[in-house]
């Protein structure tokens, strides 16, 4: 069962997201790539992260993605000329290379169950919430100060970019 | 020791430098030339004056590093501040604070734009110059080594000929290229060395042969390019007839021996197997750099390249002289140094007398000039003839030491060697020939004789040309014991072995 | 999960920093535009505020947030570096933005927030903080290389930057995740214990390093992964580039040195080769093809390509020699590059900034002062005595014969002669040439303090650098005692 | 049980897909695009390692990259707009004045 | 300080003064250097009653050099040999100042010269009174020094400095060898003071030397021979033997006074001096002993047969010179060093005569030296003419002049000494017919015939004036000469000069009995000398066409020696030549080509790799980014591939 719907999900993920790669138009790209975002949500709910497959439709579906079509209908470019890179036979050959040294390193390794033991005792269930919020709060309130001022910096960094040569005031 | 209280290396080293930045605010003011120069001048002497009391207040019974200073430098690497000489960088450094004022006078008339700056320059330059001579660490060593490029490199580059570009920059890159192989191996004999930079420390250890040779040829880089040894020379033509005369001169007469002075200093006590080790092949440079300058000088048309080629024709007689290990191949090495020093530095003076009255080096654009100028070419001619090693003047004794020293070292070596005299008389009379005999045509340009700055700059060197050819016993005497210590580092097992003549 | 007070009062230099950031973001919209040179002296004051709060925390070895953040003298020094760094540089901005059009309030927020990207960088305890902190500083970079909004170059410059920022950091972050899934945590002292005894999983942690490597030499911009530089130094506004090639690169240099010192030093005879390729491909590049340039950032980009190589050596063995050369590295070469920049950005050629290598020519003969600056930073980054930039090539030279690696530093003298020539040839330019184009020197009286502060630190550092030497010895006491 | 290595598998496929796209395509908004299957990726990794070592703090890595991803778009569709303006196009080998 | 010292200091301050000061004297230099020179005169011959029957006088001046084991101190020695010298050259060296004086009169250089030859005279008496090698070596070289700049007075025009320069470097040459001999001499001996070299020459008489070890030679060679050989080579130099003599003849562009003191009578005799002085290390030798008597030999009979043809009055006279140091050196070569000597002082006087005369001769034909176009000169200069005939006779052996004692003596001791010295003798006797031939034909060119000068022929000088007799200045060292060249010969011979002299050197031994005893030898020489003066008288002593006849007879003969036997052609070709086109192709196409065409190949190479490499920025985004991926690929296949 598991088998089956990751051999599902993970053949969705790889067809959407070769996709966003293959189609001509940019739109289009972006609809695969919605749905590459769904199923790599559905794959979260396997792995029992049930809080990031929401974050993950909420975020990447919702937000993200609205704002990129909203670009790509602002910008209204048509796709014209070549779709790829004079480079790309170079770097399919280069790909063949890396996705046969990236395979023989994980046939290399041995996950599980030689994994190492867990550092952690007594750890609460995965996908917990709650649990979530409570580390997100402690252990990691630095970085999600910092992460929040990223965004912070983004917000303004996008007005400031997208602005245009303005006198200010 | 100290004179006075005051540290005499330290002030040697930073008078002309703090002088030099003095003389900053001047660039601004108008008119100021006379006085900048004067001031040069007066820095100058007061310099000269001041390292005579080294020798007054030296001792040359000892090999011992006098005049010691050692401060804690930087703090990291325990590099110190460590300054001393002996009796080897005492004679040097007496030849560049002499030499110094007559580039200052000699380019009283030559130097028109920019005067402040040049002074500047130069007072800097002989700052660096005698930190190099007188530097006991080694970094503090090679600060001044490379930091004295920078001063050159913009007295060539600035003031020079219509080719300074090219040559200053293959001058600069050419011998920092060389130096950066000598910092390589100082850091390695740190190491190596018990972790320290001091030279006279590092002397006493004993370095794996393997390390030696390559640590010895690490410096060999360094100092060859700096000689320049026969491979290695061809910046030094650019460079000396692109250089403003007093340029010219303090390349030929204190730079050039400055890789004479790496090798005594440190390839020879530091690396003696390395040393012996290579002996052949210093020895082949060293004489097909006798030749080989000798017959390029031949073929030159310019003046300032003659004498270029031959200071390789002469260094390699200094080479020669520091790799036959006895005591008169070394003695005879400093000796030609300073000889050299002397005789190409007055040479390239009486050049740039000339160049200052008709811009050209040209052989062709001269001749008979001893009827126009016969006082100046009565000084061109007793050079020459210096250059040429004519016994009674100082190159002859330098000359003949080095001769003597290789003889003994290896018959064959010493034969070739000798066929440099012979060469020497050929290009030396050449120049004579062509600039000081001959019949007189007159040209736009006027000849008059020599005027009163140009006399400050030659006569004293005139007059050291012959008291050295005289009395080369008040160098040598200085030399004695420094030299002996220095070849019994070499060859340790049996100091005295050079000492006693034989086979 | 205890959380403690400390954790806050550790941090409190970034805090303030953030809250003055928002504050002139705020003071932006307030003040009229006759007043805004006094948002840069805000900027400053309260960076020297940071810093002395900074000042007051070293000395204590304080792991925080449970590891993630670590307070300690190492990462105040690079701090005391970055503040130095974007003081240097906000005294350079002040007449340039005016000069370059550029009336955006938010320059100074950017700066503020980058420099906490670039604290939180240094402090970084875990590798997700690290992440944070690059990505902070990298996009307040990615928007200030774009601020000449109305200049192709410039916007371009920012694209590039961006794209391929975003690359290298989506790189990095695969890397991470491999770690992460061969150790089974993220703070850079727990990796260590795994990657001693990595067991089966050795490849992926390979991977791991590797990808983090890119990460890494991407930000320090190490040859192959420094095709970015030249670009976007020469787009940007100089100011920028100017902070860009010394705070960002410094601060990654900081933490590449903790990452890979701490976490993956057991595994150093995997990475030693790559460190060894990426410092010989940087020096091999960033000299070779700063000799062709006709543009004098482009040249200063090669040479912090170059440099990137030299310093990049000195992380080959984690010993005090080299964690000193590249503390003495970094510190120089702020100063040198930093005033480079800073004589570059003062010179304007007929309402444009002066920045090809032809406008400098004879320069001596107009602004004399100007052009002795110029040549300490060029003979100090060619590695000159008695300038800074010979020390620091020096103590690097030391580290890798140190760590034994002595035919590298062959080749990095092969290099560091052929580098000398173009740095040469800016000198040359200067002094022995007569002056053509019309470029005026254009500095301001806060310009002329951060020249003064620049060549004079290059002298200095090379002339007497004792007490910075102490500072420095201090430092790494900690680090490695 | 899915073995870890599909996962990693998985993710290493995505990536490099993603990699490919950022490579090939000339379209300045697909390869941003691109660069979100990288970063999609890298979770995916996350997860999983999350699930097999049952640690939570995986999960905020997660949370994290999908911050920092979000981030990015923002900045970088703002400066492709801003591009846009000045040169009316979207093609990335329209982007080359500074070169060489 | 005994007086000795002044005997070369006195010259050395007449140098100094005019030297310095020369611009101050305006014609006035001989009022210091003449009565200087006189007093030096006036010691040495002070010096030479006192060492008469004493010893050896020694006096150090100043330690030179001291380094290592080395020490050599600038000292003065007056022995037997040092002395008789001492009283030729200072003799010779006053009359010549006392000629100058009037020879030069007019010259621009005037005390520049006087400063010149007072520097010359100190050099030559220092040389005489040195007591080791290398203070030797250095009066050697300075000689050489005043020659080329005395030869070089005339600078402007271009045959003297050509033969100055070739003085110099002819002289240089043969100095090489001297040089390389001295460091022979002090690696063997450890030391190069002559009496302590005698001293230690018993010890190392059967060293070898592998002189090519540097290069696995083996061939050993005995040590004195090389030294003696080394050493010779540099009288080969300055005494103008074979085949490093064509200086010599170049030289005579010099002023007369100085061909007549430095060319003839004592320069050129310092090589034949320091083969006297070493005689212990040449008698050690027999090898070295034939090759000094045979290169003496042959160069007396080349110089012989070369003067035979020459036109120039000067060269005629040098040519001479050069056949008579011939003589001398071959003297030297079979030990006959006391001949050698004695001939040396004799041919000193009548040769300085010879030259004067030729001088005076020149002067009052303002500067022609081409004697077919002389002729007749007797007539009006009578003393010149009779102290020439004198100074013939006597340079062709003809009793009672001085030439007969020292000549008849060497080749009677050439004779003695075995069966090669028989073919010395003859080369001898041979040379000794050539000489009386071609001075007298000189003499009968020049003094009798007819006038074959006209006023209008005259190149140089003012208007063209009928030849005068010389002013007394010149005519009184003359005389004076003319008085030694008579009596010398027979006061030597008389006083037992060869006594005197085997004080400080070693007497010839016959070797076995003589077939000929010394009166035939004597009167076979006497007579072919006259036989050659009548075959002059008889070809040119009337007018006559058999010269040229002859002449076109044996072309080949006669453009031999005309042309000096090719001798400066042929180093033209095979030295001069060659070395300069060496030195051009070595500079344009290694040094410049190869040499440094490597370091600006370097450079090139930097810059052309620096454009290729720049080429990888293209401005193209993912051109960037596929480098950083192939990057990263290729560090992850470093580590499955390389480790």
């Amino acid at each position: 069962m598991e088998i089956l719907s990751f051999v599902y999900f993970g053949g969705a993920i790889l067809l959407s997201a070769l996709m966003v790669v293959i189609f001509k138009n940019p739109l289009y790209s972006a609809m695969s790539l919605l749905s590459m975002f769904a199923h790599v949500a559905g794959l979260y709910i396997i792995l029992e992260a049930e809080f990031l497959a929401g974050v993950q439709l909420l975020v990447y579906a919702g937000a993200i993605l609205v704002l990129y079509i909203f670009v790509v209908m602002l910008l209204n470019v048509q796709a014209q000329g070549r779709v790829l890179q004079k480079q790309a036979p170079v770097v399919f050959v280069a790909a063949v290379v890396a996705a046969l040294e990236v395979a023989f390193l994980i046939s290399r390794t041995h996950f599980y169950p030689e994994i190492p033991p867990v550092p952690h005792p007594g750890v609460p269930p995965l996908g917990n919430t709650e649990m979530i919020g409570m580390v997100l709060y402690t252990k990691y309130l630095f970085p999600f100060e910092i992460a929040s001022l990223v965004l912070l910096v983004a917000l303004v960094g996008a007005i400031v970019m997208a602005k245009g040569k303005l006198k200010f005031r | 020791m100290t004179f006075l209280s005051i540290p005499i290396l330290t002030f040697l080293i930073f008078f002309p430098i703090v002088g030099g930045i003095f003389l900053l605010p001047f660039m601004k003011m108008k008119d100021s030339d006379t006085t900048v120069k004067w001031v040069a001048v007066g820095i100058t002497i007061v310099e000269f004056i001041a390292s005579l009391t080294l020798l007054i207040g030296g001792n040359p019974g000892t090999y011992q590093m006098q005049f010691a200073e050692d401060h804690l430098w930087i703090p990291f690497a325990n590099i110190h501040y460590t300054l001393g000489i002996d009796g080897i960088s005492l004679v040097l450094i007496i030849m560049t604070t002499l030499l110094m004022p007559m580039c200052i006078f000699t380019s009283w008339v030559g130097i028109k734009k920019r005067v402040t700056e040049f002074m500047i320059a130069i007072l800097i330059l002989e700052g660096a110059m005698i930190g190099v001579f007188a530097a006991m660490d080694f970094i503090l060593f090679y600060v001044f080594w490379e930091a004295m490029l920078i001063p050159m490199f913009l007295i060539i580059g600035v003031w020079g000929g219509p080719n300074r570009i090219y040559a200053t920059i293959k001058f600069f890159l050419y011998t920092l290229a060389g130096s950066l192989f000598l910092l390589l191996a100082i850091i390695s004999l740190y190491f190596k060395g018990g972790h320290t930079f001091n030279i006279v420390a590092l002397m006493g250890q004993h370095y794996s042969p393997v390390f030696q040779d390559f640590a010895f040829l690490a410096l060999f880089l360094a100092f060859a390019v700096k000689v320049p040894m026969f491979p290695f020379h061809t910046w030094l033509p650019d460079a000396h007839v692109e250089a403003p005369t007093a340029g010219s001169v303090i390349l030929a007469s204190v730079m050039l021996k400055m890789g004479a002075y790496g090798f005594i200093r440190f390839s020879l006590p530091m690396f003696p197997k390395a040393s012996i080790f290579f002996t052949g092949f210093i020895f082949a440079l060293s004489l097909v750099g006798i030749i080989w300058g000798a017959l390029m000088a031949l073929a030159q048309e310019d003046m300032k390249k003659l004498i270029a080629y031959s200071s390789v024709s002469h260094m390699g007689f200094v080479t020669l002289g520091i790799f036959v290990f006895n005591a008169q191949g070394v003695e005879g090495a400093i000796l030609q140094m300073i000889n050299h020093g002397v005789t190409t530095g007055a040479l390239f003076l009486c050049v740039g007398v000339l160049y200052d009255r008709t811009h050209s080096r040209l052989l062709s654009d001269y001749g008979g000039i001893a009827k126009v100028m016969p006082v100046f070419s009565t000084m061109l001619v007793i050079f020459s003839l210096s250059s040429l090693g004519l016994p009674g003047l100082n190159s002859f004794v330098g000359e003949f030491l080095v001769l003597l020293g290789a003889f003994r070292a290896n018959a064959a070596v010493g034969v070739i060697a000798a066929i440099g005299i012979i060469l020497a008389a050929l290009y030396m009379l050449y120049l004579l020939s062509k600039v000081v005999w001959g019949k007189y045509e007159p040209r736009s340009w006027a000849l008059p004789d020599m005027n009163r700055y140009e006399w400050a700059s030659l006569l004293p060197l005139l007059l050291i040309v012959v008291w050295l050819g005289v009395q080369p016993n008040a160098l040598l005497s200085m030399l004695h014991v420094s030299v002996t210590h220095l070849i019994g580092q070499v060859n340790p097992a049996s100091p005295l072995a050079s000492l006693t003549g034989g086979f | 999960m205890s959380f403690s007070l400390v954790n806050i009062l550790g941090t409190m230099p970034e805090i303030y920093l953030t809250f003055f950031g928002c504050v002139i973001l705020i003071l932006d919209t307030m003040i009229p535009n006759e007043k805004r040179s006094w948002l840069a002296y805000f900027t400053i004051a309260s960076l020297i505020f940071a810093m002395i709060a900074s000042y007051g925390l070293n000395g204590k070895g304080l792991p925080l947030y449970q590891g993630l953040y670590i307070i300690d003298p190492f990462s105040n020094f690079f701090k005391m570096i970055i503040y130095i760094a974007a003081i240097i540089t906000v005294l350079f901005s002040l007449p340039y933005l005016d000069r370059e059009d550029i009336h955006i309030g938010e320059y100074y927020a950017f700066i503020l927030f980058s420099t906490v990207g670039m604290m939180v960088m240094v402090s970084a305890g875990d590798l997700i903080t690290l992440f944070l902190g690059i990505e902070l500083m990298s996009l307040c970079f990615y928007v200030m290389v774009g601020l000449k909004k109305g200049s192709h170059r410039s916007v371009e410059a920012s694209f590039k930057y961006f794209l391929l920022g975003a690359f290298s950091a989506a790189i990095f972050l695969f890397g991470i995740s491999f770690l992460y899934g061969a150790t089974g945590t993220e703070t850079i002292s727990g990796i260590a214990a795994f990657v001693a005894n990595p067991g089966s999983l050795k490849p992926m942690i390979l991977l791991g390093i590797v990808l983090t490597l890119v990460g890494f030499a991407f930000k320090i911009s190490a040859a192959p992964f420094h095709m970015w530089t030249p670009d976007v130094y020469e787009g940007a506004p100089t100011v920028v580039t100017g902070f860009m090639s010394t705070a960002s690169k410094i601060a990654a240099f900081g933490v590449f040195l903790r990452v890979f010192w701490v976490s993956f030093s057991a595994d150093k005879v995997d990475w030693n080769l790559l460190i060894v390729i990426l410092s010989i491909l940087s020096m091999l590049v960033g000299n070779l093809v700063a000799l062709r340039q006709t543009n004098i950032k482009r040249m200063l980009a090669y040479s912090s390509i170059g440099h990137a190589g030299y310093a990049s050596m000195a992380l080959l063995q984690p010993n005090r020699e080299s964690l000193f050369a590249l503390m003495f590295y970094v510190f120089v070469y702020m100063f040198m590059t930093l005033g480079a920049f800073g004589i570059v950005l003062m010179l304007r050629k007929s309402g444009e900034e002066g920045e090809d290598i032809s406008d400098l020519v004879g320069l001596h003969k107009r602004h004399p002062i100007a052009a002795f600056t110029m040549l300490v930073f060029m003979f100090s980054l060619a590695g000159i005595p008695p300038f800074g930039g010979f020390l620091a090539k020096f103590y690097v030279f030391f580290a890798v014969i140190h760590a034994g690696y002595a035919w590298l530093a062959v080749v990095g003298i092969v290099f560091a002669a052929i580098g000398a020539f173009y740095y040469l040839r800016i000198v040359m330019l200067m002094y022995m040439k007569d002056p053509e184009s019309s470029v005026v020197f254009n500095a301001s009286s806060m310009g002329r303090i951060g020249l003064l502060l620049t060549a004079g630190m290059t002298v200095f550092l090379g002339v007497y650098p004792t007490p910075f030497v102490e500072y420095i010895k201090s430092s790494l006491a900690i680090f490695i005692p | 049980m899915v073995p870890l290595s599909w996962y990693v598998g998985l993710s290493s496929a995505l990536f490099l897909i993603g990699l490919i796209g950022v490579l090939v395509r000339r379209n300045t908004l697909v390869v941003l695009l691109c660069i979100e299957i990288m970063l999609n990726a890298v979770n995916v990794n996350f997860v999983a390692f999350s699930k097999y070592q049952h640690v939570i703090d995986a999960q905020i890595l997660v949370f994290f990259v999908i911050t920092v991803a979000a981030a990015e778009v923002a900045i970088g569709l703002g400066i492709i707009i801003s591009l846009f303006r000045l040169k009316g196009s979207v093609n990335i080998d329209d982007f080359n004045i500074l070169k060489l | 300080m005994s007086f000795y010292v002044l005997i070369p200091l006195l010259p050395l301050i007449g140098f100094l003064i005019t030297g310095i000061f020369w611009p101050y004297f305006k014609g006035k230099g001989h009022i210091v250097t003449v009565p200087l020179m006189i007093a030096s005169w006036v010691l040495s011959l002070k010096a030479f009653s006192e060492t008469m029957n004493g010893p050896a006088v020694h006096i150090k001046l100043f330690d030179w050099i001291d380094s290592g084991s080395l020490h050599v101190a600038i000292s003065l020695m007056v022995d037997h040999l040092t002395a008789i010298m001492l009283v030729m050259v200072t003799t010779v060296s006053t009359l010549v100042h006392i000629y100058t004086a009037g020879y030069m009169k007019d010259d621009s250089g005037y005390d520049r010269f006087f400063a010149y030859i007072s520097l010359f005279t100190f050099s030559m008496i220092m040389l005489l009174m040195s007591d080791n090698l290398l203070e030797l070596f250095v009066f050697w070289e300075a000689v050489g020094f005043c020659s080329y700049i005395l030869i070089v007075h005339w600078y402007e025009r271009k045959p003297s400095w050509v033969a100055a320069n070739k003085a110099f470097i002819m002289n240089r040459i043969g100095d090489f060898g001297f040089m390389l001999g001295i460091l022979l001499v002090y690696v063997v001996f450890g030391t190069l003071n002559y009496s302590e070299i005698f001293q230690k020459l018993p010890a190392h008489i059967h060293d070898t030397i592998n002189f090519w070890s540097a290069f696995n030679g083996t061939t050993q060679y005995s040590v004195i021979t090389v030294i003696a050989l080394l050493l010779f080579v540099g009288a080969v130099g300055k005494s103008a033997q074979l085949p490093l003599h064509p200086w010599l003849p170049d030289a005579m562009e010099g002023p007369t006074p100085i061909s007549a003191l430095i060319h003839a009578a004592t320069m050129v005799t310092a090589g034949i001096f320091m083969i006297v002085r070493l005689n212990p290390i040449y008698n050690a030798s027999s090898i070295a002993m034939s090759v000094v008597a045979w290169t003496g030999a042959l160069t007396a009979i080349v110089a012989a047969t070369i003067a035979l043809t020459q036109r120039d009055i000067k060269k005629i006279v040098a040519y001479s010179t050069m056949s008579q140091l011939g003589y001398m050196v071959m003297a030297c070569g079979v030990g006959a060093y006391g001949a050698g000597i004695f001939h040396l002082l004799t041919h000193g006087f009548f040769k300085a005569l010879l030259f004067l005369g030729a001088g005076s001769v020149i002067h009052s034909m303002s500067g022609e030296q081409d004697i077919f176009r002389m002729g007749g000169l007797s007539r009006a200069m009578k003393i010149t003419f009779s102290t020439m005939l004198i100074g013939s006779l006597a340079l062709s052996g003809i009793p009672p002049f001085a030439g007969f004692y020292s000549k008849d003596l060497i080749l009677s001791d050439a004779f003695q000494s075995g069966p090669t010295g028989h073919i010395f003798w003859m080369i001898g006797v041979l040379t000794a017919m050539l000489t009386a031939f071609y001075t007298f034909r000189l003499i009968f060119v020049v003094f009798f015939g007819k006038e074959n000068f006209s006023e209008g022929e005259h190149h140089h000088g003012h208007e063209g004036h009928a030849p005068h007799e010389s002013p007394l200045v010149m005519t009184f060292p003359l005389l004076f000469l003319s008085v030694m060249a008579i009596g010398a010969g027979w006061a030597g011979n008389h006083y037992d000069i060869i006594g005197f002299l085997s004080q400080s050197m070693p007497v010839p031994h016959a070797i076995g009995r003589p077939e000929l005893s010394e009166d035939s030898l004597k009167s076979i020489s006497v007579i072919v000398g006259l036989v050659g003066i009548l075959l002059a008288y008889a070809l040119y002593g009337k007018p006559s066409t058999v010269p040229q006849k002859m002449a076109q007879q044996f072309k080949w003969l006669y453009s031999l020696s005309l042309n000096k036997w090719f001798f400066d052609e042929i180093y033209d070709l095979i030295f001069v030549k060659p070395t300069i086109f060496l030195s051009f192709l070595l500079w344009k196409e290694v040094d410049k080509g190869v040499i440094d065409g490597i370091v600006n190949g370097v450079a090139e190479f930097c810059q052309t790799s620096a454009a290729a490499i720049r080429r990888v920025q293209t401005g193209q985004l993912q051109n960037y980014a596929l480098v950083m991926a192939i990057g990263l690929f290729g560090m992850v296949s470093l580590f499955l591939f390389v480790r």
